[in-house]
């Protein structure tokens, strides 16, 4: 089963799209390898990632269904 | 347990804000309110100025975020009640984007819940605001 | 020198407020309003409930004063304004006795503009209220 | 001429009446004396005084015409 990747913000503008699905390499130090082979624009970005809407603070495996989100600073209100 | 939406599509109108007041008129434990409003600001970047803003959102996990902080609110202050709402999509200069209420018996409780709250609404919440200049460009804002 | 009326006869109605806040929508370099609005309490004492208060106040004096404090406050912080109203007469329970509105750039300027105005008023202000119970007895209120 | 003496909240409870007009006793220390006199729930009342809108800090000298307000602690708001 695949996992689903978002983008958010200025994000969006590296990835050219808001979300995409790959197949689950496993850990969150998986996803973020693949994303920034995958679009070399993230490596310098600044943002942190949530799995399942939880911010990863450790690197943790990933089951099946998940969403992993990738977010630029917050800027609300 | 139903999260709570707090997203309004577009600007937050004036009348919204009347109506919520209004409807605390029947709470007579009530002796002070506290509302902040955010406000777009048509600053001015490389001579080019902002016409609007345009809000987007982890909404899912923003109402998660916002679910959690209302408790740690709600633990904090003594608070009759707490409403929170933010735009998505377009608004544009001078319109309201952020409407934060708070009401208790008094007055410090509201001031210092509400204020509390819209510090973390601006540090935790997934909400991204890109500004649009007159030229159709723009930049992704932050916050300070 | 004209000094600004702060009094408004009865209670302060909620479209009031909205008619105050649209009305900064051209203001665009505004980007935070801070809004603390007073609503009379229906207070137990012995027994008995309060049903509204009565304000009066030595108005002259009180104009003079509020000037006072608007100046100080201006002085102290980068408003772009502010905005008070007080009622005299009677006011029923659930319904607003007082509206402070302040609007600045930043969030914190204007939360600590307002915060300290109605701290002033509070303080300063000859302005006195008698609560009413519902059997027309009465007490005059005192500020904590 | 006279000068002007108005009361305040609880105070009209006790003076009956929102002012009162007397011929002008020369100074605030005199008016506290003969309001004490002639409304003797006043002496154990808590309340400032003001000259023409200003507080009474100090002892003044009262020139006509000149109102004199009696004032209990705020409780606006």
């Amino acid at each position: 089963m695949d996992i689903e990747i978002l983008f958010f913000g200025q994000l969006t503008d590296i990835s050219g799209c808001p979300s995409v699905k790959i197949e689950n390499p496993g850990s969150t130090e998986a996803v973020k390898e693949w994303l920034c082979k995958q679009y070399p624009g993230l490596v310098g970005a600044k943002f942190v990632m949530a799995l399942n809407n939880q911010l990863i603070v450790v690197p943790q495996k990933i089951t099946e269904p998940s969403i992993i989100a990738c977010m630029p600073p917050f800027s609300g209100g | 347990m139903q999260l709570k939406n707090i997203f309004v599509e577009g600007a937050i109108a004036p009348l919204f804000i009347s109506d919520s007041i209004t409807k605390h008129a029947t709470k007579t434990n009530i002796g002070a309110h506290n509302i902040f409003l955010g406000q777009v600001r048509a600053d001015s970047v490389d001579n080019k100025q902002v016409i609007g803003i345009e809000y987007t959102s982890n909404q899912p996990m923003a109402l998660e975020c916002m679910q959690a902080i209302r408790e740690q609110i709600f633990e904090k202050y003594d608070l009759t009640c707490m409403h929170v709402y933010h735009s998505l999509g377009k608004v544009a200069v001078g319109e309201l984007c952020l409407f934060v209420f708070t009401s208790s018996k008094h007055r410090a409780t509201a001031i210092n819940a509400c204020t509390e709250c819209v510090e973390k609404i601006k540090a935790e919440l997934p909400i991204w605001g890109k500004e649009i200049f007159e030229d159709e460009s723009y930049q992704w804002k932050e916050n300070k």
